[in-house]
């Protein structure tokens, strides 16, 4: 039958201590192969509030969250109040029964009540409940206990071993209730030979842009982005980079902009707010011709929005950052793993062609956490400058900065070299770097130079690799997203061939450059065409139109600030094929 | 590699500039090119770092490594360069306007952080470029053309300013006192952390009050007044003297680590900027084991 | 034959003084009742450099500077050295005889040396010339003496009864000079009945504000747009309007929004960098639903780029402004006094849909000058204010400020008011302004919420005038510009149908909403269609085809910093249509 | 139309906040809404604004006018809300990331203007609503997520920086002291220009260091010492001290003018927002003329 796919789901309120057993769960799984991910659904506030993590196991690579809950872990009683009826037959749900009163449960629902106080004979049971529940949560899924206790020794051993017992008892605890009072899930979890390891989304920017060779991150903290600055504030000492943190994103986007006219790399993360408060420096990068990379972690908004709600939405300020024309790669990951592969890329890309680069992550991809295999992962990848010139020169060398060349690229030297010294400038200027604003200004002159810069990306689409369809030829549909949507519209097309319905889809990460005919190519070949997108005006389709003239036969999309699941998208494409609707929203059924 | 041959003010003479005769900023730009050449430097060891302005042309008017980078941005284009390759000598050279007005967060962060970079403000107290409007730094009264009945707002002293927020050298300079200025603008740099050498530059064409002529009758140094640099208290009191005595020299000075020396990623391994961007094996295997 | 049509211009450097003569020709040609225009061409930098100004008098309404020179004055010998090569044939050429050595004249051009030192017995004799040759000019032009003799009175009455002599002492005797040496211009220059008035695009804009009702305005300068500063400056105190001077850019997007949370009209204006650094506020306004209106003059980007310089380049910036999708009209006017009449419709839109406006000028509008009739200008527009309320009430009014409504719109209660308290916030939030991203991020009143506020733009389109068509219908070619083309394109009518083409043109002056039937519809009755604009990328063509699929024959654009000349866009249409290119740039001929 | 019952603090409570249990900001909140109160205001003449941040959410937790805006922009919509109807009194309120780190420029020149706010900084010394990094008010050594090997920065300090700046008010409470904090802003209110109230409020998330009983054990009143509030040096050096001992109270406060004060526009016609729209013949008269 089908393979190992397992979601469990934890509710409770902030300061409940839920990032905890969901690391422990994270960690045995991957340890023993399995495929994980997860996502958690909060709210902007330090503690109280709603939270439901949602983590998802699985033998085969799946990249969302999923449709269904098969263990729900209750550890208040507004999450077993909001959520039980979201529980399917076959499905349990966990609970400290000494506080929390089961609702009415749907047929075939395994209601597991733990009574904690008897079960750790009452000491600290408040902050014991969720080792408890790991204890029966182990039993359920058929695990063997020790994996646990090893677990539980490593989370714990800072702290002494006297803690170290006291939760292996209690998770023992609630591993042998469960033994004697629970049925086990009948699925037998899978023990694969290789172990993964885990990381977040924004662990994997910031990783992809150290083996890129970032030696300079800046940053001014902004949800989702944070934990990028997180990363580089834990590991910068063993890299070799230098951590600020600045007093405002202007400062920061010009900073890195300094730092890398030295020859470093340099990368900076924000959200929209943040971006927007950039956007005048990455046109100053582009026309001084200095690369550095801006990630962009967008949340929903507008304006400050919902920071802890995930939302494609801030493509147009992306593509509309700074103003005039001007030279900048925009790309957006389609999921964690791809986002540590583009950073090398996007750096070697702005190296090599002398602008800024936009990375447009979203909360889904950034502060979701995922199984990864290290040796996966090119660590060593290859690093290409371009005509940067890092070694000084004896004499003059009549260097020229903005030299006229036939693909637009002037050979960069780095400042501080000697035989090279220049002014870079944000005044448009000639090729000696002379402001053409000032005392003379010369169309001519001035038409030559934007030409320059335009020549650089006049090929540009040629650098990069075209986005690649996934699923069958020929299917009933042909689903077309950006970025984060990318894991729905993957795990969706199981739920449709259920539905028998033929799918497959495509992934768009470069924006610019688009890879204009191979888009168009995809969709003369589509017998249907969905955009699937994580905003409320269409903004990828807008400009996919605006760039080919291309508009699909549908659009699915979600602006409420949750990610799809898989089904959204299946109800999307069902309810399209059968023309009853042109834009189909779905409806969020887990409220948090 | 290095040559090292005894510079003179000429060797720093980038393009002509294009001010207006007259304008205070002459006497400025004359002064940081000596000053440069006072010190030894080589001209491929500095970057001289501004925002926009007609003060922030500086840097095309200088034989060393510029950036003519955006309005009131100098500092943190100047900051990042210093931290990426803090072996450089970095200016930030701009205007009131540029530093004190859209840059006066800026100012005050990288004041605080004690920055190794040597700012030199030319403050002719009005928006030269954009064709004369009121700065922060402008007087009461002082009519402009965003404030054709006189200004009406409190005028920002840079030099306590500075002094509070940290800044370890702060000093105030006449452009037409080229000799005065050099000096503090070439011990700036020798200083070790973040130095302001706020310029009093006349802008002869919007700025009808704050005249060479004005300046000339009131400007006292310092120097011929008994003054302790390390006493902030007394430093403020002269600073804040505005009216037929305006005091010129360094005010205050003190021995603080800066940013370059605490940042313990600075210790060893050389400037960021010439590291090795390939990660080494070690470093990897770092990064694989957190992972897991 | 033709109607009257002069066109003069006068060259020099900073400082030399080109704006007295300049300002004196205009009145006198105002005066006369006659259509005035100019364009001036600088560099950024205050005294030096070369300076071109081009003054253009008609009996027939231009909007453009036009094609020809008719007479041109040098104030030094660059002038003489880079525009003689422009002058044809019955054209006119005045300079200072003692200074300046004429070039190589085209056949047919007359030569008019002023020996400036004989005719002023060398008195002053550099601050001199500009009032001699104003006064050979007069003659030339075939204009009494005594008009010139009022003007200089008035122009110098503050300076004292010496200066005034002494300046009508030269230019009279410039004019006898004239009547002795030069030919006059043959056709005779119009007196029509009623006199013009002159102003800048930016007084037409700051004016529109005024009649609107603003009684706020705040502003960082930034050129092109600090004429709109300086013209409230002078005109505060006359209408009970503030007038702010602000730290930055950052703190004038953000203090308008707080003084319009009063109740208050409110505005600010700067250009591309600036407005960069405003955008995070535009969205704050949208999502907190406070009405207030941005402008940007638009300037040759990118970054700093050319300050004096114009350019149709920051359509995507107004377009990506802020993250997240949100509601905000964009307007382009075509001229000024469309500017003018622009300001009251965007401030009653603004009110009536409680978001922000933006309207993106450029310099050729806004530094340009032209004649103006007070009588053609409505200072009493109506004032919409739609649903704001600003009296206060008795008690508990049981207010929300964000209530559901059937077109989205709520009733907005200005701070200060009894009876209405709430709260406005950037995130997301309630009906009754709880935030939705704290404590209960519920996706269902988000998306209601989201969609409460779309809604007010759902027929939004319905609210504006469609842009109309000038010229003959069923023409060869069709042009479609936005914003100030609009001068050339109509100036370029008539030398296309001296070509033989017939032509009409579509400028569109509302970006948001967009008339996307009304231009569909133009497009399908086309013979041929081509978009020009001033920018390199095509940034209307593409958002245009990205709102409609609409893309045209041709392209005519232009980025070299300079406007359009009505000849440019006229060999634009020409080589498109033997389909010589597709895309046309016209080359500069005056450089400066 | 406007009815004037006594109020109490209780008629200036909004939704019940949701900070952590324990956080500084609760005392803070309440100090504000008695001191409301003890003015005399009505909830629907005041304006409470403030930027984003734990802090910052305070207007939603208070029944006045509110307005909850951008990060480290209180100060300019403060402003707007302040010029445009002087009639209403106008609250700041915020953290210190907000308002000294990305609103330092805005801190710098509101207090230049001495705008007529009332501004209350709930100082944690760290940034609480993204859940705990480096703040402009960080001391030296402090561990926190951007910092986990302790800050190397130097502190900002906010009473000698107000000082300088030109605030006209400059005090500091701490938040477990709500009668004297109360006190501090209802003064803060009834002074006529911009003042500060900078308040120790401790993070019990975050901020391990600074406490409630770290400020317990340090916190002495300017009450129990001689000090003279017009006497700025004296102030400073109040307020510089920063070990065994941290002085809460009214450091400096002059009396000038305020912005409000100072525009000959308010001088007559009532608040701005107020005035007619539509222009009256006169007024366009002028205008038409100036065209001719
Ligand atoms: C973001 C932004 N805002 C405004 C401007 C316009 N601008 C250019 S220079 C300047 C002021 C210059 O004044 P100051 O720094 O005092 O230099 P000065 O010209 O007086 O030497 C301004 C406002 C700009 N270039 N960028
Ligand atoms: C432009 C922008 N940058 C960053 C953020 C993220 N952000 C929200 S609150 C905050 C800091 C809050 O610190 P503080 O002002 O000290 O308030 P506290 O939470 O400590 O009370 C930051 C950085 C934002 N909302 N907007
Ligand atoms: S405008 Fe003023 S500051 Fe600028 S160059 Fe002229 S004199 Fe100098
Ligand atoms: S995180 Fe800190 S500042 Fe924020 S509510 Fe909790 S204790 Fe208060
Ligand atoms: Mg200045
Ligand atoms: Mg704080």
């Amino acid at each position: 039958m089908s393979s190992y796919d397992m979601a469990i789901a934890i509710g409770g309120e902030a300061g409940q201590g839920i990032a905890t057993p969901g690391d422990i769960l994270a960690r045995l799984f991957v340890r023993r192969g399995l495929y994980f991910n997860s996502y958690n659904a909060f709210q902007s506030i330090v503690r109280g509030g709603h939270i439901f993590l949602t983590l998802r196991t699985t033998e085969e690579m799946k990249y969302s969250h999923g449709d269904k809950i098969d263990l729900l872990l209750c550890l208040n009683q507004d999450t077993m109040d909001k959520h039980l009826h979201f529980m399917k037959a076959g499905s349990k749900v966990l609970y400290n029964s000494d506080k929390i009163t089961p609702g009415k449960a749907a047929d075939g629902v395994q209601l597991c009540g733990l009574p904690i106080a008897d079960l750790t004979g009452n000491a600290r049971a408040g902050l014991n409940q969720n080792t408890v529940a790991v204890g029966a949560i182990l039993y359920l899924l058929g695990m063997e206990f020790q994996v646990l206790k090893d677990s539980l020794t490593q989370q714990f051993q800072r702290k002494g071993e006297a803690v170290v017992n006291e939760n292996i008892k209690v998770a023992q605890a609630g591993f042998e209730h469960a033994i004697k009072q629970f049925e086990q899930f009948p699925d037998e979890i899978p023990m694969l030979e290789k172990p993964r390891g885990v990381w977040s989304g924004n662990d994997a920017l910031a990783m992809g842009g150290a083996v890129a060779g970032v030696k300079f991150y800046a940053a001014y903290p902004m949800s989702p982005s944070t934990g990028v600055l997180h990363w580089f504030a834990n590991n910068g000492r063993n890299i070799g980079a230098m951590v600020r943190q600045i007093e405002d994103e202007i400062g920061v986007a010009n900073i890195v902009i300094g730092a890398a006219h030295t020859g470093a790399r340099t990368l900076s993360a924000t959200s929209g707010g943040g971006f927007a408060l950039m956007t005048e420096a990455i046109g100053a990068a582009s026309m001084m011709e200095i690369p550095t990379v801006y990630i962009d972690v967008m949340r929903a908004g507008p304006s400050t929005g919902v920071p802890t709600k995930t939302e494609q939405g801030d493509l147009w300020q992306a593509l509309g950052a700074s103003q005039g024309d001007f030279q900048r790669f925009i790309v957006a990951p389609i999921h964690a793993q791809d986002a540590f592969n583009l950073m090398p890329e996007i750096f070697n890309l702005t190296d090599r062609f002398q602008c800024p680069g936009i990375v447009l992550s979203d909360l889904l991809i950034s502060e979701g956490h995922y199984s990864v295999d290290p040796d996966e992962l090119d660590f060593f990848p290859a690093i290409e400058r371009g005509v940067t010139i890092t070694e000084p020169a004896a004499g003059n060398t009549g260097y020229h900065r903005y030299k006229f060349t036939e693909n637009g690229v002037s050979p960069r030297a780095v400042a501080g070299l000697e035989g090279y010294i220049h002014v870079v400038a944000t005044d448009e200027h000639e090729e000696n770097s002379g402001l053409i604003s000032d005392e003379f200004t010369n169309p001519h002159k001035r038409r030559a130079m934007v030409e320059k810069r335009s020549r650089k990306f006049e090929n540009i689409v040629a650098e990069i690799a075209p986005p690649e369809i996934i699923g069958p030829a020929d299917a009933d549909v042909t689903l077309i997203g950006w970025g984060s949507t990318f894991a729905a519209m993957h795990d969706a097309l199981p739920l449709l061939a259920d539905r028998g319905i033929t799918a497959n889809f495509l992934s768009v990460k470069w924006i610019v450059p688009l890879h204009t005919e191979r888009i168009a190519e995809v969709f003369a070949n589509a017998n249907h065409t969905i955009i699937v997108e994580n905003n409320q005006s269409g903004q990828f389709a807008r400009y996919l139109r605006g760039e080919t003239g291309l508009v699909p036969d549908g659009h699915i999309r979600k602006y409420d600030g949750e990610p799809f699941m898989p089904h959204h998208i299946a109800d999307g494409v069902e309810e399209n094929l059968k023309n009853n609707t042109e834009q189909f929203i779905p409806f969020q059924e887990i409220v948090v | 590699m290095t040559t090292t041959i005894e510079l003179t003010a000429k060797d720093f003479k980038g393009v002509d500039p294009d001010w207006c005769p007259g304008c205070g900023h002459f006497g400025v730009l004359n002064s940081i090119q000596r000053a440069y050449a006072d010190v030894g430097l080589q001209p491929h060891e500095v970057v001289t770092v501004s925002g926009i302005g007609c003060s922030s042309n500086a840097p095309g008017y200088i034989n060393t490594y510029g950036m003519h980078t955006l309005h009131g941005r100098a500092l943190p284009f100047a900051t990042g360069v210093k931290m990426a390759n803090h072996e450089l000598t970095v200016i930030a050279t701009g205007g009131d306007g540029d530093g004190y007005g859209i840059g006066a967060g800026h100012f005050t962060h990288a004041a605080r952080r004690n920055v190794d970079i040597t700012y030199v403000v030319m403050n002719n107290q009005i928006y030269g470029l954009t064709t004369g409007q009121m700065s922060p730094t402008s007087r009461p009264g002082l009519t402009t053309k965003s404030t054709p009945f006189g200004s009406i707002e409190y005028p920002y002293n840079p030099i306590t300013a500075a002094i509070m927020n940290g800044a370890t050298y702060v000093a105030r300079g006449y452009s037409g006192d080229i000799r005065g200025t050099t000096k503090l603008i070439a011990d700036g740099i020798r200083h070790k952390g973040f130095s302001l050498i706020d310029i009093h530059s006349p802008c002869v064409t919007f700025n009808m009050e704050n005249t060479h002529d004005f300046f000339k009758q009131r400007i006292k140094k310092l120097d011929e007044v008994e003054h302790d640099a390390s006493d902030w208290k007394q430093a403020c009191d002269y600073a804040m003297e505005w009216g037929d005595t305006i005091y010129t020299g360094l005010f205050f000075e003190v021995q603080s680590p800066s940013l370059s020396q605490l940042d313990p990623i600075l210790k060893e391994g050389g400037p960021i900027a010439k590291r090795d961007l390939q990660l080494t094996p070690e470093q990897v295997d770092r990064l694989k084991s957190r992972l897991m």
